[in-house]
């Protein structure tokens, strides 16, 4: 079973509620899910669509087919008609959409009429259509009715009868009707838990004793502010939204001075404004996670759409050099452990650490049975309290065997914290002279540096482990090229290097994927932007040049049977 | 019981004769009288003549970057309330570079103090205009002089309704010890605008100059009453007022966030527990 | 002699029933109304659902970043002086993200017209709070309601002596295009802020909301009062004044420049024989 | 002949005046002057100096020792007494240090009181100096008392007078009790011209047609500013200080948008406020150039000091992809006609065009006997007036072979010139659709790189044309690389690879400098930074990996001996 829906309609017509209603129906189901979104920068109209794909292996993509369409408008029929697989069907409502179609392949439900005959008012429309397509899908409405009654608890029971009534309807209606509809799902299993990477990134945020955060509204990153604010109470994170994205870095610089955690997050052009923040909290070493959602540029771009195309300005943005860590997840349980990982490195280390990242993974969702929370990292390096008091003398900025100076909170002692963002001697205060430049230059990176590049893991290696053909790439597009491998490794000896701690760049001492790369036939970067900035990451840093590339660049992600069509046409030689 | 001694910090880079002497001494000797020890205060400081200040004296100091010290103070209040916050910016860096925080640290009424060296110049960059330049002063970089109107951080305090707005002059020690004192002890954002002339650069706006018009407010003068507040904060020229123009009671965003009510951000321990109450959410 | 079919542009992206749809049509009336064709006025917008207004008429359009309209506005006008250069923004993207260059705008006295559609709320990115917003209301990234004191562009426009500030509400088209048309006629750098209800996020400040409790200010009142302006700026509650608050007569910017009186500065040729001159006197 | 003075003192002492008249002196003499400033951040005290080298043969480097230390306070006397050459001389004046220094290469000129006596003031004590110092070396005060003359002609006869006596009297002072002077000035020659980097870049900028010009004053580039406005009669370019960095680079689009040249000018931390608007100019294809004078970072760093830090930042600011000039000049004569080339690569290209610098060439003076203006290049790409008016249609952004849209003047013609920071279509207006972003990108990056890279100068090449030593940098260290490849080359078969034009990195096809790289037994990358920026740009571009690296981060320049050092060491060997 590998099956994918689509609803498609205008902004603001129900496509999400819809989306989300049935990814948690297949999810509690125990199968695996996938879903991707592609919506306008609008808040009504124009053409949306949110895309499902289930099966009981396990799914990590999203398909060029699709087995049921839920068309709430007609541009969704002419957009996507021709997507459809043959068994495919069309589900609609012709008094809505004001035109019927005939041709077999089309299943007409009058979402409107039967939401107001049996829920009593049209709002319940999409609840007749989430119940139409489990119908047509030959599945109960069990599941479906819990989560309803989640959903509308606050509500009262009036309006969660009236809701199931309206699935009920739709689900009964579907199953008379498509005589067409041939679906079979396999047996339901324990139900495995749905997440998007946004959320993964704020709950991982979270997991790492975050308690600050400062941000400006921007996709695709908005959703970590959203998800921390609805867990208020329950996680005590501050939240603030600052006035402009260089207060939010700021404000959270001076939250981590004043002695917690703190993160920021934002999208290419806040984190523009965020470039000399970044600075300072390199120069007064003043631990900072910053989460940036990459969207396609330059300037506004294609506000809700994604691209990797800010990799190499997160790698060298801001004047002045100084270490940096860079993970770039690529799915949400990697989002969740990376972005734990970074503030443990943060504050370790005492330097920013970004989790890279893009609307595609932000807004994506993906099963899992669990995240094995035995991998959390928590450790306070913050020198508080008595221990802090306990000391003879202190030195915020210390020259260290290891270059780490001790990190005070101030208050907490007698000992003053001091900070500066010249260039300071051991206590803080400015200077002007060569020595003491040169001494804190090797404190603050070169002595850092290789100590934080032991901390970073290796790339992932999928497949063949003595491959001919070795496909590469980092972050979001991990789902997409695992199931391309998948698909490819029967005819080929493939595998495929996925790179989610770019820097420091690993290491091969672990494990030499040099070796990998340089003992392949052919090497193929895959990267959704248009100049190949990872390829170019790799070359200065391994001095491997790709023998293949394969880019993206018109704001979409790549679809499964797209990416193994492309990856055919380049190994076709072989 | 702190001493003056307490507060000695390292040899002040400024010129001789510079303004920022006198506000050095009033501010140690507010700080001794107020209790306060070093160790009780942070400092957030910015880029400039001014931005060198807590280097001079001792206390915990987070130097940051030319016209950002609002936001970094207010991270640190909302962190930590139980410190004493102050900002310390030059004309330039917080009405210039930094004038959106200030609009908005007003809003917010977060609780801390921001004093600003007013000098009415660049100073460290050497001499350009700032936006409390007087219009018509010429400098190497306003050929024609400058041709903005002078910026009146008074009269924008009291039309933002900063719950605290002051103003001093570095050659009047013992009213600007007085300004200090109540800035520190207003329960709310307090602007203190303080000038201080710039011996090398400002010509204009010279010791003398100020000396000449600044008189102290009248004790029956209601700063309670904002749009007297207003007419106050519009006089310049001849005779210009220095004291506390404007103050209201609004309450402090501190004190407007349940979750620290009961304890600082900082002391809050984390419940690793709650992570996974998260996640089970999402099955 | 334009016609409103000349200003006929794309589709509006906005949702039906927005108040940006009645800003649109009168801002187009009142162009007509005033004899200016398209290509004789350059609009600056920012990003945000009003940025977007530009591409729904006809005019030359630099649709730039959020929050920096009025940089890219005053560079236009320094260079070409003799066109018609208006900003459109949203309150998010000129009181936040641009709250700066709106205090140094206001300043410089610059000959450019800022129409603010504001819907006291952030519309594109889904409903979070504006510096406009009201304090206590709730959003889905403001849990605890609004903290900030409500930002007053109004009496931020008096205290910065900005040369005109007026008010008025997408729902009062003829006000709106009254309000609209002196701006653009007014010499100097003119602040109109546009109550624009957002039926999708703003459930506060409806259209109902607005029309309950705007007023037009009436004829008699004199506009050049800044302390009765001031007064009238404070106006909020169950009755707020629309009309022109304040207004002055200050130089704008453009004619104190002595380089540009003659002719704009996109006019002037290069004389290539200076930099002959110039480097002689480096021998 | 090859003298070197350094003047040293606290900050406000004049040091600045006596070393700048000294240096024109040398200059109009005719002699070869190059000079380079070490001060604090801070107005008043501390210890600054200025040193200045003269000589009858091209001089482009400080060296380590000096001839003459004109001491004002005693810190310069004990900092750089040990780099007095033998046969070198100390002059100071005993009363104002309240010192006296017996040793025989002190010469106590008393500066202020020669000054009351011959000029009647003590303010002239400075101009007693500069006497002084020429009666060492034997000159005559000819050239001296014209400058005088041009100093003060605004001040009247009178002072004009009052200050040739006081030099005068340091001159005769000096020549009577000197008697351990034995410097001997070459003959005179023609008057060469002397200008600093900034001044160029800003002269280079008039040449190009610049109009606008907006920042926000930042150490090293203030310069640029300072000098347009001393000009602003003659030249007409209209300067604006902006309340920020933000409002500075839009500032200089709208003017840019509105029709004319602009440019604007800032340091590392002022330009990492930029880079929003950097990504501006990109999206909507605004020309504009941008001065980014490095300094030591991170944050505030080293604010008066020098370092090539910010050129891996300058690389890859901003969010998105798109193409971009970066020019290095590495002499004033450089940076004049690099300037010129930018405003007009930018024009044409409509991309955003940089001129990297640092402290170090923004405030050294050098000699030169002339700038070829025939080199100027002056076209106007922009669609103006008449031109404009006689089209049938136009389109801001039409997709055209080259990928260069006609660049319209708002208001010229009944056309409307429309763009946005969104993607756009032909005409401007917001689109959301795969195929116009395609093409966009296609457009705007990928069919215009490889014109521009058309355009780019390779490295260039001095010395041994086949050279088993390449001694490679780019930038500032152009002058001392230059004059330590002079030393070495009598001993060994070595050359020089200087890159100005790195961005687009040029190709091979016009001088294939890989192949001289590659040919060499040993190649040395030679950095004014901690990181070796330049080499891992060379190895991201070609491949190549330098043998051997010489860095230095301290705040200060390469001095000619301590170079010559460090490639012996590095050399040795072969
Ligand atoms: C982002 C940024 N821009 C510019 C500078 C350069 N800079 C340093 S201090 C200063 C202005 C100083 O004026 P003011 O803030 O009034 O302080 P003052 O020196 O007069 O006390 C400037 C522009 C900087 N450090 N950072
Ligand atoms: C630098 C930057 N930060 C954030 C954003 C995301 N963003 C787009 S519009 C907007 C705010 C919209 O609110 P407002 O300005 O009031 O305009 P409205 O949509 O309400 O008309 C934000 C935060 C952006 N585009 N650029
Ligand atoms: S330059 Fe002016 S402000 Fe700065 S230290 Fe000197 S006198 Fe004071
Ligand atoms: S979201 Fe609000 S402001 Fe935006 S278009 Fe819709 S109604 Fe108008
Ligand atoms: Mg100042
Ligand atoms: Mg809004």
């Amino acid at each position: 079973m590998d099956y994918s829906i689509k609803i498609g309609g205008e902004a603001g017509q129900g496509i999400q509620t819809i989306g989300d209603t049935l990814s948690k129906v297949f999810s509690r189901a125990g199968y695996h899910v996938f879903t991707h979104q592609d919506y306008e920068s609008r808040i009504r109209g124009g053409h949306n669509f949110y895309q499902i794909r289930f099966s009981d292996k396990p799914v990590s993509s999203s398909r060029e087919k699709i087995d049921i369409l839920v068309a709430l408008d007609k541009a969704s029929i002419h957009l996507h008609e021709r997507e459809i697989t043959d068994g495919g069907q069309i589900v609609y409502d012709s008094t809505t959409l004001r035109q019927k179609y005939e041709r077999s392949e089309f299943l007409d439900v009058p979402f409107m009429d039967l939401a107001k005959e049996s829920g009593g008012s049209k709002i319940m429309a999409n609840t007749v259509a989430v119940g139409s397509v489990l119908g047509m899908l030959g599945m109960n409405l069990e599941i479906l009715s819990n989560i309803l009654k989640d959903t509308f608890k606050k509500k009262g029971e009036e309006v969660i009868r009236a809701n199931e009534n309206a699935a009920q309807a739709g689900h009964d209606y579907a199953i008379k009707q498509c005589l067409k509809c041939s679906f079979s799902v396999a047996p339901k299993g324990p139900p495995r838990m749905l997440i998007s990477g946004v959320e993964a990134i704020a709950v991982g945020a979270y997991s790492a004793g975050c308690k600050f955060y400062s941000a400006y509204p921007m996709t695709p990153s908005t959703g970590i502010m959203i998800y921390l604010n609805s867990k208020i109470r329950e996680f005590g994170v501050l939240v603030e939204q600052a006035e402009d994205e260089i207060a939010a870095i700021n404000m959270a610089l001076g939250a981590s001075f004043a002695g917690v955690r703190a993160m920021t997050g934002t999208s290419g052009g806040g984190f523009a404004l965020m470039v000399e923040g970044l600075s300072l909290a390199a120069m007064t070493e003043t631990p900072i996670v910053i989460a940036l959602g990459q969207r396609p540029g330059p300037a506004t771009g294609f506000p809700t759409r994604t691209e990797q195309g800010e990799l190499l300005f997160a790698l060298h943005a801001a004047h002045g050099e100084f270490p940096r860590i860079v993970f770039t997840p690529g799915t949400p349980e990697q989002a969740f452990f990376l972005t734990n990982k970074a503030f443990d490195l943060a504050e370790k280390y005492q330097v920013p650490a970004f989790i890279l990242f893009d609307q595609y993974l932000a807004d994506s969702e993906w099963t899992f049975e669990e995240f094995n929370l035995e991998k959390i990292r928590y450790q306070d390096y913050r020198l508080r309290g008595e221990a802090f008091r306990s000391l003879q003398e202190y030195k915020r900025h210390a020259f260290t065997e290891n270059g780490i100076s001790p990190l005070g909170v101030p208050g907490d002692a007698k000992h003053l914290v001091v900070t500066d963002s010249d260039e300071h001697d051991e206590e803080g205060h400015i200077v002007e002279d060569a020595e003491t430049r040169v001494r804190m230059v090797e404190k603050r990176l070169l002595k850092k540096l290789p100590l934080i590049r032991e901390e970073i893991e290796p790339p992932f290696l999928y497949g063949n482990s003595d491959p001919e053909i070795v496909i590469t790439g980092f972050g979001s597009t991990f789902g997409v090229l695992k199931e391309a491998v998948d698909h490819l490794s029967g005819k080929r000896e493939i595998a495929f290097l996925h790179f989610t701690e770019i820097s420091p760049f690993p290491l091969t001492e672990k494990f030499d994927y040099i070796k990998i790369l340089k003992g392949a036939k052919i090497t193929i970067c895959v990267e959704n932007n248009a100049t190949g900035q990872f390829a170019r990451m790799v070359r200065s840093e391994t001095g491997h040049l790709f023998d293949e590339h394969i880019r993206k660049n018109d704001g979409r992600p790549f679809l499964l049977e797209e990416l193994i069509g492309e990856l055919d046409a380049k190994v076709g030689r072989l | 019981m702190p001493k003056l001694e307490d507060y000695r910090g390292q040899i002040p880079a400024w010129c001789p004769g510079c303004g920022n002497f006198g506000i050095l001494k009033t501010f140690k000797e507010a700080l001794v009288e107020l209790e306060i020890e070093p160790y009780q205060i942070i400092i957030v400081s910015g880029i400039g003549q001014a931005g060198k200040l807590p280097h001079y004296l001792k206390c915990n100091t987070f130097n940051g970057l030319h016209g950002r010290t609002l936001p970094v103070a207010t991270g640190i209040r909302l962190t930590n309330h139980e410190m004493l916050v102050i900002a310390v910016a030059g004309d330039g860096d917080c009405y210039g570079e930094g004038g959106n925080h200030l609009l908005h640290a007003m809003r917010r009424n977060i609780n801390v103090k921001l004093f600003v060296h007013d000098n009415q110049i660049y100073g460290l960059t050497k001499g350009q205009a700032s936006p409390t330049s007087m219009e018509g002063m010429v400098t190497k970089n306003q050929p024609f002089g400058v041709l903005s109107e002078q910026l009146n951080p008074v009269a924008l305090g009291v039309a933002l309704d900063c719950s605290f707005v002051a103003r001093s002059f570095s050659g009047d020690g013992e009213h600007l010890k007085e300004m200090m004192k109540q800035a520190i002890k207003h329960k709310g954002f307090a602007l203190l605008d303080i000038f201080q002339p710039c011996v090398v650069f400002n010509k204009v706006n010279t010791h003398e100059w100020y000396k000449q018009r600044v008189y102290h407010i009248e004790p029956e003068y209601n700063p309670e009453d904002r749009i007297e507040a207003f007419k106050r904060a519009l006089e310049w020229g001849d005779r210009i007022p220095i004291g506390v123009i404007y103050r209201n009671n609004r309450p402090i965003m501190e004190e407007r966030i349940p979750i620290i009510k009961d304890s600082p951000l900082l002391r809050q321990p984390l419940d690793a527990s709650k992570t996974e109450t998260a996640l089970r959410e999402f099955y």
